[in-house]
């Protein structure tokens, strides 16, 4: 560099100080760093998994065999209640949401997110969540209707107590988070690119990662609205999902599925970012059918929202409705199969090299496959009347969810650990936990398929002897354990490389997004200078540029065009601050309240204006003129 | 491997660019709309129920439930769209960093907030039926405190816009909150069009 | 197209059915008793077969792939910028239309066949009034004789050959009907008023269950179905229709005292008696029923006496409460039951 | 056995918190099904019994759902024609627990007697749903039995909702 070594050393220091956070606990609290916030974010999902993944073993026993006991059906209900809410709303979308957010910033070059602080206020609010759904759990009051509760079970006719509002509300605080989040996304990926990384030349991770944020903002207003409106019938009496009062319960299907069917694409998406980017690294050349690949991201993303209706085939909607919706979640596995194809086709005429990362990819693509072909007959409505609410259908999104999302995620924690610790995972151990996952898993839940076409209904605790529904049962017991046995050998494996792992340097598979410019771990400022980009490829061009002139004293972010990614203005970029964790509390203190009250919303509101208030108070001058200036 | 990469050549300068911007290139512009995107998403889809629970109904309204009434509905409509014509100045005078005219601005459009609130009051004051007579009641209201919390939350805002634009220095940011606040306004009030025609119209035309 | 036509193509296709053999396949679609049901198992296969030869494609194309993974030996290759990548892009091509006829037969069949489910529609069909209950099933036909609704619980029977149009209501919650062997699902609704209809072909015993979660005891609301010829269909319903037997004996008439004065009373109809609960299900023909307690339970006298004395050990939560009885009364009760045929 | 299980397992998922809080149990929210031993009716004002179903939620409702199976909603009922509400005078006067217990199971009115008629704890479950009633909103109770319209009412029933 121009400034010469010590000149370098000068600028990391300035740099180090100008984004320091405070020492110790009360820099844990107020730290914006993304990827501080994304660490503990993914920390967090992790533990959940942990604790989702006992449940399902628990269930897994009491199913192992017909009539067993040591589960009743009240705590059976309990089990998958917890364990599909937890599935859903607390680790699979906020997940994807914390490697976005860790990852974001640095793939673009930059030095944060575009809304720190609201970074930091979507992790405490989700962690809110957590606690709003796992503490009253410890207190015996658990959710027991599962993860779409229906009215009227859910109604106050027939859901007395608070399990229910629990749950609702569980439900607002994380995809309040989830929205902050995707917003904070969008503006960062459109906002903050660097010079040069026009649309065209973005990496397929960040197209996935702002689609996905877009359909999240579609999406998740459905679901605050039908949970709210839920609350509303049980605390206040309204008439929503009363037929008897002019209401009725399918308003509460069709708004909970026109979220949850974009709901599964939005975890999806982000796994086809991770697995573009480790095939094209692992393949030694750019991504086979690049706009194919944008493309087809953004055709799953407009059709998510076309087929709702095909989680409801069953409840007597018109017919020609439910032949219009076949076709539409049929035509889904067109983009879908395009993606197999161009990954598979990097591969294969890449210079490929084999590692853990492109193991996952392997694994992803044999499983998810079979979710996706299991996906085309659920989508068939006369065939669908068979198989939904079957043991056939939780095959299906097992596959779909483990296969599809979890296998890149795990693929994708392989290849950005030494990006994150500095040292690489083991590989040996790496290759073990994914032949006992990706073995068990499929051991497990393939014999799922059959049950449901042997009859066996879902969301049962126990069963006759005579269905011969026993030994695929045990079998399924069996692939289970042996997959949460593989978790936990891949969760030593990472405890283990933490310390003792061969070290990486800062780009140890070769790849040529820009997070690998960077030193491993990243420093609190990322990167010393603005790269530019001039290829889709940046890190395998043989010489990278850079612009000087970000301020290094002081926090500052390059904005640039949204389209052409043209330098703009520099962005001052907030510190440190306390008042996301009060707001979060102050919002916490809201939804909890008005599970009991409707005039929470009102005595709660204050705090809530409040903690705004401070939080963005003016660092600025005061006043020199007017009625109010500094006297 | 490729740990021992050369540093990036510096080709340039960039601390010659601005520290602020304006509209779309600014960077929290993009946040309002987000935000915007999101409340929007929210008014289509309760509209949407509204509409879904009218065609699973013979009568809309049922039977015994009046039709909404018009006088302070009409009151509220009338006085947000004409709120309009401040609230675009306020934006033209942010816009050309007007210092004087953005202070006075913003404390009109936050009296112009509260008078409009009060309106709001008597509107649903004379709301019948209750939200736990009938379904019908319940939408209704639904639909009219979600748009009431809209107001009251931009209200709420502009004041302590204000506020500060008082007490401290006015930069090339504050201007740029003044626009986005201005924006919100606006959003805030087309999105009470459909809201009132539904509402108040729809039922009558049926 | 014909229930029984397109079960040969079926069979004709794939073994699937040989899969049935380790099941009991009383519950199973794989086992189809009823044309909806062959219709479906049709379309089954034919999905198992073309997602099955696409998901050989893809494996096929991975594998060759993974052999250049395992044959390249360099650690970390030069990356190639510009590969030349035409015969890929053509065969992108092929594969999407590969995928596009795939879709395009499916969704083809899958209209067919939702129009084949359809057609019974059209058919003048035998009235069957299901009502689900936490956790049991209220089952009304009509007396051919006297023209009034005949109410039993937890065994529908139906005639082979005819199709039956099943009219769906909920007294509480959303529960769905579901005979695999005879046809798919259909939600049954609170408010609204759903029908399936199904046209059963094979004689036998059958079981169905309730198919959307519905509460404590989702997992125990099962009930049997019988598909009679349609002689024995009418006899059948003759006896359904007549009042109960008046007690034989001694035994039986104190077991009939404390069923009509007693707690059952309340819930539970004894036609011609004066037991006339309507909450419960009812037991006019009670000892003519396969099971009882939803199908959770052969019907015999001891389960009786079990079920009565602690419903809450057979199926937590269920509403039947317990009723406690002096021994000798408890099996005077059972005894007048087991006369109720 | 299931309560045993349901221990164990609570110990190993609720990390959450410490395992003090699980022994609080929240006897309002608690639900506990399965084999039970044979009630008898509540012996003074002050039986112990009395809470086991009065605090607790699940109970209060089940005694709602037979309230209008037996037919009691027919006459006390929020939405039956010229209702002698009980909720009004118990809300001036409130009585014992087994008072009201009492008077439900000899009532005056109806020619049987519900002692010999209705389970011991059915009519303990009754009887707290009685005494809720004061404390439970108009409203809400209203649209609790819309909820549940649908249901049959001891000898009547008109049929579920269409």
């Amino acid at each position: 560099m121009s400034a010469g070594a010590d000149g370098v050393e000068l600028r990391r220091a300035e740099l180090a100080e100008a984004w320091r956070d405070p020492p110790g606990l009360w820099g844990f609290l107020v730290t914006v760093d993304h990827k501080r916030l994304a660490a503990r974010y993914i920390v967090t999902t992790m533990f959940l998994l942990f604790l989702a993944g006992l449940l399902a073993m628990d269930m897994r026993i009491q199913l192992s065999a017909p009539g067993l006991h040591r589960m009743g059906p009240q705590l059976y209900n309990e089990s998958f209640s917890l364990h599909g809410s937890t599935m859903l709303f607390l680790v699979s979308v906020p997940v994807m949401e914390a490697m976005a957010l860790w990852l974001v910033p640095l793939m673009l070059g930059q030095r944060n997110m575009a809304f720190p602080r609201l970074a930091a206020f979507s992790y405490w609010l989700y962690l809110g969540g957590a606690l709003m759904l796992w503490v009253p759990h410890a207190l015996d009051i658990t959710p027991d209707l599962g993860w779409f509760e229906y009215p009227p079970l859910s109604g106050p006719g027939y859901a007395p107590g608070h399990r229910v509002d629990i749950w609702a509300q569980m439900i607002t605080f994380t995809e309040v988070a989830a929205l902050a989040a995707s917003v904070n996304i969008i503006a960062t990926i459109l906002k903050l690119r660097p010079p040069g990384m026009t649309l065209a030349r973005m990496p397929l991770f960040l197209w996935a990662m702002l689609i996905a944020s877009l359909m999240t903002i579609f999406a998740l207003p459905a679901i605050m609205l039908t949970t709210s409106m839920l609350i509303a019938d049980r605390l206040v009496a309204t008439h929503f999902f009363s037929p008897s009062g002019g209401g009725d319960v399918l308003l509460f299907q069709h708004l909970y599925w026109f979220f949850g069917h974009p709901e599964v694409y939005i975890i999806f998406i982000p796994a086809v970012g991770f697995v573009s980017s480790i095939v094209e690294t692992f393949s030694r050349r750019p991504i086979f059918g690049y706009p194919a690949m944008v493309l087809s991201v953004l055709a799953i993303g407009v059709l998510a929202f076309g087929l709702w209706v095909h989680h409801m085939f069953a409840v007597g909607l018109p017919r020609l409705g439910n032949d219009f919706y076949t076709a539409a979640s049929m035509t889904i596995a067109l983009p879908a199969g395009v993606q197999i194809f161009c990954w598979i086709a990097t591969i294969f005429s890449g210079r490929p090299r084999m590692a853990t990362p492109l193991l996952w990819v392997v694994g992803f693509l044999v499983t998810f496959v079979i979710g996706g072909m299991s996906g085309i007959m659920t989508a068939s409505a006369p065939l669908d009347l068979q198989l939904t609410d079957t043991y056939f259908v939780v095959a299906h999104f097992h596959y779909v969810l483990v296969g599809g999302a979890i296998f890149p995620l795990l693929g994708a924690f392989c290849y950005w650990y030494p990006k994150a610790t500095g040292r690489l995972m083991s590989e040996r151990l790496g290759v073990l936990a994914f032949a006992l996952i990706v073995g068990g898993f499929n051991i497990g839940f393939f014999p799922m398929h059959v049950l449901g076409l042997w009859g066996m209904p879902r969301r049962v605790y126990t069963y006759p002897a005579e269905m011969g529904w026993g030994p695929l049962n045990m079998l399924a017991t069996i692939g289970s354990t042996i997959a949460v046995i593989g978790g936990l050998v891949f969760v030593a494996n990472a405890l283990w490389s933490y310390w003792r792992g061969e070290r990486a340097g800062a780009d140890p598979w070769g790849g040529h997004t820009l997070e690998w410019l960077c030193p491993s771990p990243p420093p609190s400022y990322n990167f010393d200078s603005t790269p530019t980009v001039r290829s889709i490829t940046p890190l395998w061009e043989p010489e990278l540029l850079a612009y000087d002139g970000i301020a290094t004293t002081k926090r500052e972010l390059l904005v640039t065009s949204v389209m052409e990614a043209e330098p703009i203005y520099r962005q001052n970029s907030v510190g440190p601050s306390i008042w996301p964790l009060v707001a979060a509390v102050a919002v916490s203190i809201l939804f909890v309240g008005s599970i009991f009250t409707p005039w929470a919303l009102v005595w709660g509101a204050l705090p809530i204006a409040i903690t705004l208030s401070l939080w963005f108070w003016p660092t600025r001058e005061r006043a020199k003129t007017g009625p109010l200036r500094k006297r | 491997m490729m740990n021992d990469r050369a540093e990036p050549r510096i080709i340039g300068d960039l601390s010659g660019l601005p520290e602020s911007a304006q509209g779309p290139d600014h960077l929290v512009w993009w946040g309002n709309i987000g935000f915007m995107l999101i409340e929007g998403t929210g008014f289509a889809l309760a509209l949407g129920a509204y509409l879904f629970l009218a065609s699973r109904s013979a009568h809309w309204p049922p039977p015994d439930d009046p039709l909404p009434g018009l006088m302070w509905s009409g009151i509220l409509t009338i006085g947000l769209m004409l709120s309009e014509v401040p609230n675009l100045w306020v934006k033209r005078r942010a816009a050309a960093h007007d210092a004087g005219s953005v202070r006075i601005g913003v404390v009109i459009m936050t009296v112009i907030g509260l008078v409009l609130l009060v309106v709001r009051g008597f509107e649903i004051a004379v709301l019948v039926p209750s939200w736990n007579h009938d379904a019908y009641g319940s939408m209704v209201w639904l639909l009219l405190v979600l748009h009431t919390s809209h107001i009251l939350t931009d209200c709420g805002d502009t004041f302590v816009q204000a506020l500060w634009l008082y007490t401290h220095e006015i930069g090339d940011d504050q201007f740029a909150d003044v626009e986005d606040n201005a924006d919100y306004w606006t959003f805030v009030v087309v999105a009470w069009l459909p809201l009132y025609a539904v509402v108040y119209w729809l039922p009558r035309l049926a | 197209m014909g229930g029984t036509g397109s079960m040969r193509r079926g069979a004709a296709l794939v073994p699937v059915m040989l899969l049935v053999g380790a099941c009991s396949g009383v519950q199973s679609p794989l086992a189809p008793a009823g044309e909806q049901a062959a219709d479906q198992l049709w379309l089954f296969q034919l999905m198992l077969w073309v997602c099955g030869i696409l998901y050989l494609l893809v494996v096929g194309f991975l594998g060759l792939a993974l052999v250049r993974v395992f044959r390249n030996t360099s650690r970390l290759a030069e990356p190639e910028l510009a590969p030349a990548d035409r015969t890929l892009d053509r065969s992108l091509l092929v594969w999407a239309s590969i995928i596009i006829a795939g879709l395009t037969l499916l969704a083809g069949a899958s209209f067919v066949v939702d129009r084949a489910l359809a057609a019974a529609q059209a058919r003048e069909a035998l009235r069957v009034r299901v009502t689900a209950h936490q956790w049991w099933w209220r089952i009304a036909y009509r007396d051919p004789a006297s023209g009034r609704w005949v109410e039993t619980a937890n065994e529908l029977h139906l005639p082979a050959g005819r199709t039956a149009r099943i009219e769906l209501a909920s007294a509480d919650v959303i529960h769905s009907f579901w005979v695999p062997n005879v046809a798919g699902k259909m939600d049954v609704i609170p408010g609204r008023a759903n029908a399936i209809d199904v046209t059963p072909h094979r004689l036998g015993w059958f079981r169905g269950q309730c198919a959307e979660f519905c509460g404590v005891q989702h997992a125990k609301m099962a009930f049997d179905v019988k598909v009679d010829t349609p002689a024995e269909f009418a006899a059948w319903l003759a006896t359904q229709a007549r009042s109960a037997a008046a007690p034989a004996d001694p035994v039986a008439a104190r077991g009939f005292q404390i069923v009509t004065q007693g707690q059952c009373a309340m819930c539970h109809v004894v036609r011609g008696t004066a037991a006339a609960g309507r909450p419960g299900p009812d037991l006019t023909h009670i000892a003519s029923r396969r099971s009882i307690a939803a199908g959770i339970l052969s019907m015999n006298r001891g389960n009786l006496q079990g079920w009565i004395a602690q419903p809450q050990a057979l199926k937590p939560g269920t509403m039947m409460p317990a009723v406690t009885l002096e021994p000798g009364d408890a099996d005077a009760v059972a005894h007048y039951l087991e006369q109720l045929k | 056995m299931q309560r045993y299980a349901s221990f164990t397992f609570r110990a190993a998922t609720s990390l959450v918190l410490p395992g003090v809080f699980a022994l609080v149990a929240c006897t309002k929210e608690g639900r506990t099904l399965g084999p039970e031993q044979p009630l008898t009716p509540p012996v003074g004002a002050s039986d112990k019994r009395i809470g086991v179903f009065q605090n607790n939620l699940y109970q209060v409702s089940q005694g709602g759902r037979y309230f209008s199976w037996y037919g009691c909603a027919g006459c006390h009922g929020s939405t039956a024609p010229n209702s002698h509400d009980l909720a009004p005078d118990l809300a001036q006067h409130p009585r014992a627990f087994d008072a009201i217990y009492a008077m439900i199971a000899d009532h005056p009115r109806v020619p049987v007697h519900y002692r010999d008629r209705i389970p011991t704890e059915q009519l303990w479950q009754i009887t707290a749903y009685v005494r809720a009633l004061p404390a439970t909103k108009p409203e809400l109770r209203r649209r609790q039995d819309l909820d549940e319209a649908g249901e049959p009412q001891g000898a009547q029933w008109a049929g579920p909702v269409r």
